[in-house]
């Protein structure tokens, strides 16, 4: 078991205990705080995997932003107490399960996967050398140039759609 | 040197976690969540086969997927917050509307 | 004579005559005031008879070719064109079409009030999609006039029937549609097994192996048994007719159910020769059955119209017995009792309307000697209750005399079974008459309605009926002769035995009419 | 020239039917009796020339054309239809007369006398018909008018119950008459007599197969004719409607259901001779059929107590041995008989309608009596004709009856059975008309004050048909005397020799004598032995009637022939069609489909809804179910 995998190991295991975590507290201010744990975990998971931009990114947009936002609504709803308790459904034993076979399932299909296709050019020394921003800079604005567009229309129509539906329509209550 | 499979293995661990919090919890908002979290687990799978396969559309394949929750998270809490102003309980048993 | 099927009068008669009461229609949205529309739908259905004459006069009767064809590229990749034509077997029904169209206009002058503008365009689309059915020889063509066809006539019923008219309406739409959906699954098969055409003509001179002819056979037979009304599905008849008003029982009686025999003739026999001389006994034993199931119900109906509608039931089963004999007296009794049949009930069917008209009531037991009060009505409802049970003398006799002869050729018991039809006949249109006009059974009618015998519309609405009655009685050859060679055709048709010599007279044919 | 004789009367129909309402109404009869007095006029002159020897038959235009099938319209006049067309309008003329003054004041008296011209022109198309099919027209025709005469006075539900009755029950017959002709065409190729009596010959040993059974073809044809033939001449079994039919106008009565349409039935057989001589079967039924019906009405006739019903069986009656007079083959014989029964016959219904005119529609005889002194034209002319049908020497009906009873006796095996019946027959037929006479005319009055206050002879107009009619009666049999008292005093046999052939069986002259005197003989009895029960000692027919009590109700019920007809056809018919056909078939079984298919698909429709619960957490669960299941599929489908 060399140094790289007991690093691994421990991310892994903290990863899922997290995630459960995360499902499972009663109140959402207390579950957003685990998620915000679990998302440096992720960010040295992408470092691992030399993805140093995209670690970045994870706690800059991910953690930073997107969960910052759930706090602000979480705050604005201040939900009540009676809320709190009956966390879960009722039948939630049975989900459980289901999702447990699903997982289950999903691991025998993947272990199977042992088909390799043709290795990229990107090897991992190259990627070094550059800097994965480089790299990324160059593909994304090379190859994925399109999608990089209409993503940024994505995040338009979602501005949109927030403020118009956050907004207090006058009179209509 | 760490497995490609040990990876999947967590991030399928990772989604099931998820999708059992989509199902069982109550609370919107905790259901928003359980979605981030299928959406980063998915994020781990990438990111190892873009590192093993060595080809860069993994990552930017996250990358994609990030803003795509960001907007998703936007709307979704806006349509909370109209909810909530329509009905005091954010619970989902009573966001029937949809009922046939 | 390369050009066999040539146009003999040069310009489109066909095409006038089918569109003349679209045009009409389509006139009526920019005309204001009851009455005017009244006139100028009278005006643009008595066009249509005068566009139309010329067919009668230079129609030739000896040859079973097609007539006054018109053959237009409609959608070329597919081989759909606009291809329309008439012979012996199609002409008589275009007038009867057109005839009984006028006399419905007429006979619903006072009845219809209600939104008379959209009455009298379902009317002109209806006959404008009844008179493409009889003349068009490409089966999309065909299809779309047939499906058309449903459309005014559910309006009819749906909007200006009876009590619970929308039950009756939707009951018909589906019945038929139910049967043309099959029909058009055995179109669809037809185009691919004859060769990518649609054209009815050359697709009627393939010969199909006999297993696939079975199959389109019963295709075809569903949708064509629903229309006619056969036996098992005749149901939607009865409602139809009693919720509808006036004028969409003459029509839907005189001419719709024509639709279906006429598929016989036009599709099911020529087509598939095997499968008909297969087929044929079991329609035939269907055929009797529903003459004498039709007439026994007659003798339980407490309603004019249900009566009536039943009573053509057992008519048409006596119209497809005939065709389903397969000889020339069956064919013709049968195409002659259709023209009969539409003549007969159409006319019934205006004579219930009329004192429906005037009592608001179409149930036998309100009535009660009628013949004092109203004698002129009472003896034309007599003319035509004769015609119907087929007193010699009266077109009836001619049509059913003629089917029972075709029958007692080929099917011997069947003959004599469908025999008994006609007392049958007798006994329940003699009953109904007796209760109507004789018998006093009640005053509840003639109390409390100021009861006028026929004015001069109604007279005028029921004249030609009258008159065709005793001529087709008297001088059916008027009529016959135009069948003749058609039907020698089908029949030759019918009886191929796969012998190349009359195969090959088709092929030169097709070279020169290409 | 030829066409007018029908198309005269036809053409007073037109006339009366379209302007009778408005303008002819009471003077209808200026138009219909000239019209039949001129046809009558044209006949005589038809009979002339077929007299010396012109027999003509004409095709005035094709009628029905359908590829092999091809009739005419045509007319054949030989000496059968010249016999016939005197008989018809001879009497029609008479009768018309007749009803000016019977039907004065009727209401519907131009309708009456219009249906009456159609009547007539339908019976003149009958009988001059020359192919089957236009006989068959006359024959519905015919049919018709009798429904439209019976029915006349419609207001009465009995009378327009009898019409329909009657137009039913012949419709019976006419469905084996069609058939028939459809098999004469089968077989023969044309509907035309003189191609089909040709060809008669040639089908002897054909068979042909029907609902499995063998018959000789022309054996069948022949049951399938006289089928229609027993149906328009009420025998046995469809006989039904006749005495029903009195509900009409009495002239109607006389004109149609004694001398000329009941006629039709013995005129078809007459005609078909060539074919019925071919079927040995045939010729047999013919006979039986005929003979039980003479016996069998005339039993009935004993005790009715209707006047008019009396004689419609006893018309029913002579009709039988018209019948039986054809089937041991002796056309010539039922022919004349035919011929003079017409004459008395119709006198009977014309006297029997003026003492009901008189006694103001009194029709029961029991309640009369003692019109002798009232009315003593119409009781004069009433005995010559009951002296004539009783056969007694010198009149009409002794000569021809006796004809058809010598026939009868020469006729072999079942000829003399048949001889028997007919004798016995004969007997009840003087009895019963006589007793009629005795109970009508003589004795004292039984009627109300009130109707003897008004009993009166009948005017000139009813009288004077009555008078001619009873020289008819009488003169009628003068034309056929038996070559025993006149050298060749058969002229009417030698007449229609060429037609209907001349009967094989001569019998020595004393059999003849001794048949004939032994008819005398018995129709004397009967005479004595009404003169006796009705005249001498009237308590004799309580006595006998309460003795015999099963026999005479079983009589006077007329053998409960309708009300076995109603029990096992008409009710039968009506239930089935409330119950099994409409109610079950169409009610259950085909509307059940039609509408249970549309419940089933909504109800089925109706679960799936339920799915839907609008919480999102078993949307996921569901998306998950699926997910797993594509897995699994994933799994095990490599």
């Amino acid at each position: 078991m060399t140094a790289h995998q007991l690093i691994f190991a421990y991310l892994a295991i903290a990863i899922t205990g997290l995630s459960v975590m995360v499902i499972t507290r009663r109140n959402p201010v207390h579950a957003v705080l685990w998620m915000l744990v679990l998302f440096v975990h992720i960010a040295i998971l992408y470092l691992f995997l030399n993805a140093e931009f995209l670690a970045a990114i994870q706690i800059i947009i991910y953690a930073g932003a997107i969960l910052v936002l759930f706090l602000f609504v979480i705050m604005l709803l201040d939900v009540k107490d009676v809320e709190m308790e009956r966390r879960f459904l009722g039948l939630w034993p049975a989900g459980v399960v289901i999702t447990a076979i699903l997982t289950l399932l999903s691991v025998i299909v993947l272990r199977e996967i042992d088909v390799f296709p043709p290795l990229g050019q990107f090897s991992i020394e190259r990627i070094r050398s550059e800097g994965n921003i480089m790299t990324i800079g160059r593909v994304l604005y090379t190859r994925h140039l399109l999608p990089f567009e209409i993503a940024s229309l994505i995040l338009l129509v979602a501005i949109i759609g927030a403020v118009v539906l956050a907004k207090k329509r006058k009179g209509v209550e | 040197m760490v497995p490609l499979s040990w990876y999947i293995l967590l991030s399928t661990v990772v989604f099931g976690i998820g999708v059992i919090g989509f199902i069982i919890r109550r609370n919107l908002i905790m259901i928003f969540l359980s979605i981030e979290l299928m959406l980063n687990s998915v994020n781990i799978s990438l990111a190892a086969f873009s590192h093993y396969l060595q080809s860069m559309t993994g990552q930017i394949l996250v990358f994609f997927v990030i803003t795509v929750a960001a907007a998703e998270a936007a709307i979704g809490l806006a349509i909370i917050i109209a909810l909530y102003r329509h009905k005091p309980s954010i619970t989902a048993e009573e966001v029937n509307l949809l009922k046939g | 004579m390369n050009n066999a099927l040539m146009n003999q009068l040069g310009y489109p008669v066909l095409t006038v005559t089918v569109f003349l009461p679209l045009f009409g229609a389509i006139l009526l949205l920019f005309i204001r005031g009851k009455e005017a529309i009244r006139w100028i739908t009278l005006l643009v259905t008595t066009l249509t008879l005068l566009v139309a004459f010329p067919l009668l006069s230079n129609f030739n009767k000896d040859t079973h070719l097609m007539q006054f064809v018109e053959r237009h590229e409609w959608l070329p990749s597919w081989g759909i064109n606009y291809f329309v034509g008439i012979d012996g077997i199609s002409i008589l029904f275009i007038f009867l079409t057109i005839l009984l169209s006028i006399l419905s206009v007429l006979v619903s002058w006072r009845a219809i009030d209600t939104k008379v503008r959209e009455f009298h365009i379902a009317m002109l689309l209806m006959e404008t999609a009844m008179l493409g059915v009889f003349v068009s020889l490409d089966f999309f063509l065909f299809y779309v006039f047939w499906e058309a066809m449903l459309i005014p006539m559910f309006i009819l019923i749906g909007v200006w029937g009876g009590k619970d008219r929308v039950y009756a309406a939707i009951k018909f739409f589906l019945y038929t549609l139910a049967g043309s959906v099959l029909m058009l699954v055995g179109i669809v098969v037809l185009y691919f097994k004859g060769g990518e055409t649609l054209n009815i003509l050359e697709l009627s001179r393939i010969r199909y192996p006999f297993l696939l002819q079975c199959w389109l056979f019963l295709a075809f037979f569903v949708a064509f048994a629903v229309k006619v009304p056969m036996f098992p599905v005749h149901t939607w008849l009865p409602d139809a007719h009693t919720e509808a008003p006036t004028a969409g029982s003459v029509i839907l009686a005189g001419v719709l159910i024509k639709m279906g025999a006429y598929g016989f003739l036009r599709f099911s026999i020529p087509m598939f020769p095997d499968a008909t001389r297969f087929f044929a006994p079991v329609i035939v034993v269907l055929s009797v059955v529903a003459i004498i199931y039709g007439a026994l119900v007659c003798f339980a109906q407490k309603d004019m119209k249900r009566l009536i509608a039943y009573s053509s039931v057992s008519h048409m089963g006596f119209v497809t017995l005939g065709i389903f004999s397969l000889n020339s007296q069956g064919l013709e009794g049968g195409i002659l009792q259709m023209l009969n049949h539409g003549i007969v009930t159409g006319a019934l069917f205006l004579l219930v309307g009329i004192i429906y008209e005037r009592t608001h009531s179409r149930m036998i037991a309100d009535y009660g000697r009628f013949a004092t009060l109203v004698p002129w009505y009472a003896g034309i409802f007599m003319i035509f209750t004769l015609a119907s049970i087929g007193l010699p003398g009266t077109n009836g006799f001619i049509g059913e005399f003629l089917i029972i002869l075709g029958a007692f050729t080929s099917h011997r018991e069947f003959g004599v079974l469908a025999a008994i039809g006609i007392i049958l006949g007798a006994g329940y249109m003699l009953w109904l008459y007796q209760r109507v006009f004789f018998t006093h059974q009640s005053t509840v009618v003639r109390d409390n309605h100021e009861i006028l015998d026929l004015n001069k519309r109604e007279a005028i609405t029921l004249l030609p009926l009258i008159l065709f009655v005793f001529w087709i009685g008297i001088h059916p050859n008027t009529f016959l002769d135009y069948m003749h060679t058609s039907v020698e055709h089908l029949i030759r048709q019918v009886n191929i035995t796969d012998t190349p010599g009359t195969f090959a007279e088709y092929i030169n044919l097709i070279g020169g009419y290409r | 020239m030829l066409i007018l004789i029908p198309l005269l009367p036809f053409i007073a129909f037109l006339i009366n039917i379209l302007f009778g309402r408005r303008f002819i109404r009471d003077r209808a009869h200026y138009v219909s009796i000239p019209a039949v007095v001129g046809s009558f006029i044209l006949s005589v002159g038809a009979f002339m020339d077929v007299l010396d020897g012109r027999v003509i038959n004409v095709n005035l235009y094709e009628w029905v054309i359908s590829g092999s099938f091809v009739v005419p319209v045509g007319f054949l006049i030989d000496q059968l239809t010249a016999i016939m067309l005197i008989v018809v309008t001879s009497i029609s003329s008479l009768i018309f007369i007749y009803s000016v003054g019977y039907m004065h004041g009727d209401r519907g008296y131009y309708r009456f006398f219009a249906y009456l011209s159609l009547f007539v022109f339908s019976m003149l198309v009958l009988v001059m018909s020359n192919n089957f099919l236009l006989l068959y027209f006359g024959w519905e025709a015919v049919g018709l008018c009798s429904y439209l005469l019976i029915g006349f006075w419609y207001e009465r539900p009995s009378a327009s119950n009898a019409g329909k009755k009657a137009f039913i029950v012949n419709r019976f017959g006419d469905f084996g008459f069609g058939l028939g002709i459809i098999l004469i065409f089968l077989t023969f190729g044309s509907l035309e007599y003189l191609k089909v009596f040709s060809e008669a010959g040639s089908i002897l040993g054909q068979k042909t197969s029907i609902f499995g059974l063998e018959v000789e073809t022309i054996t069948l044809i022949c049951l399938l004719l006289f089928c229609g033939a027993v149906g328009k001449s009420a025998q046995i079994p469809l006989h039904v409607w006749l005495p029903d039919a009195m509900e009409g106008p009495t002239p109607v009565s006389a004109l149609i259901h004694a001398a000329t349409m009941v006629t039709a039935g013995v005129f078809m057989v007459a005609r078909c001779n060539p074919l019925f001589n071919l079927s040995h079967t045939a010729m047999t039924t013919v006979a039986v059929v005929g003979g039980v019906t003479a016996i069998f009405a005339a039993s009935i006739g004993l005790v009715q107590n209707d006047i008019k019903r009396i004689i419609a069986y006893s018309t029913v009656s002579q009709l039988g041995y018209m019948f039986l007079a054809l089937g041991v083959g002796a056309y010539t014989a039922g022919i004349f008989h035919l011929y003079t029964h017409a004459y008395f016959k119709a006198l009977l219904f014309l006297g029997s309608g003026s003492v009901i005119h008189a006694l103001h529609d009194e029709m029961n005889i029991q309640r009369m009596g003692g019109l002798k002194r009232y009315m003593p034209i119409t009781y004069w002319t009433f005995v010559i004709a009951s002296l004539s049908i009783s056969g007694i020497p010198g009149l009409a009906g002794f000569f021809s009856k006796d004809e058809i009873l010598y026939r009868t006796f020469l006729g072999g095996g079942t000829g003399k059975i048949l001889w028997v019946l007919g004798t016995i027959a004969a007997l009840m037929t003087a009895f019963y008309s006589f007793r009629l006479i005795y109970l009508a005319f003589h004795g004292d009055f039984r009627g109300s004050e009130e109707q003897l206050r008004h009993v009166h002879e009948s005017p000139p107009v009813m009288t004077i048909p009555l008078i001619l009619l009873a020289i008819g009666a009488i003169a009628a049999g003068w034309v056929g005397i038996p070559s025993i008292f006149m050298e060749h005093g058969d002229r009417i046999g030698e007449f229609l020799a060429p037609v209907l052939g001349r009967p094989e069986a001569e019998g020595a002259h004393s059999t003849e004598v001794m048949v004939m005197t032994l008819s005398v003989i018995v129709s004397i009895i009967g005479i004595l032995m009404a003169y006796i029960m009705y005249v001498k000692k009237t308590d004799l027919p309580e006595r006998m009637g309460s003795a015999l009590r099963p026999i005479y109700t079983m009589l006077y019920n007329k053998y409960w022939f309708d009300e076995f007809y109603h029990v096992t056809i008409v009710r039968p018919v009506l239930r089935a069609s409330e119950k099994v056909f409409l109610g079950f078939f169409d009610g259950r079984i085909i509307e059940g489909v039609v509408n249970g298919v549309p419940d089933l698909i909504g109800s089925f429709s109706q679960r799936f809804r339920r799915i839907q619960t609008g919480l999102l957490s078993s949307y996921g669960l569901i998306m998950v179910l699926g997910a797993i299941i594509i897995i699994w599929a994933v799994i095990f489908s490599r």
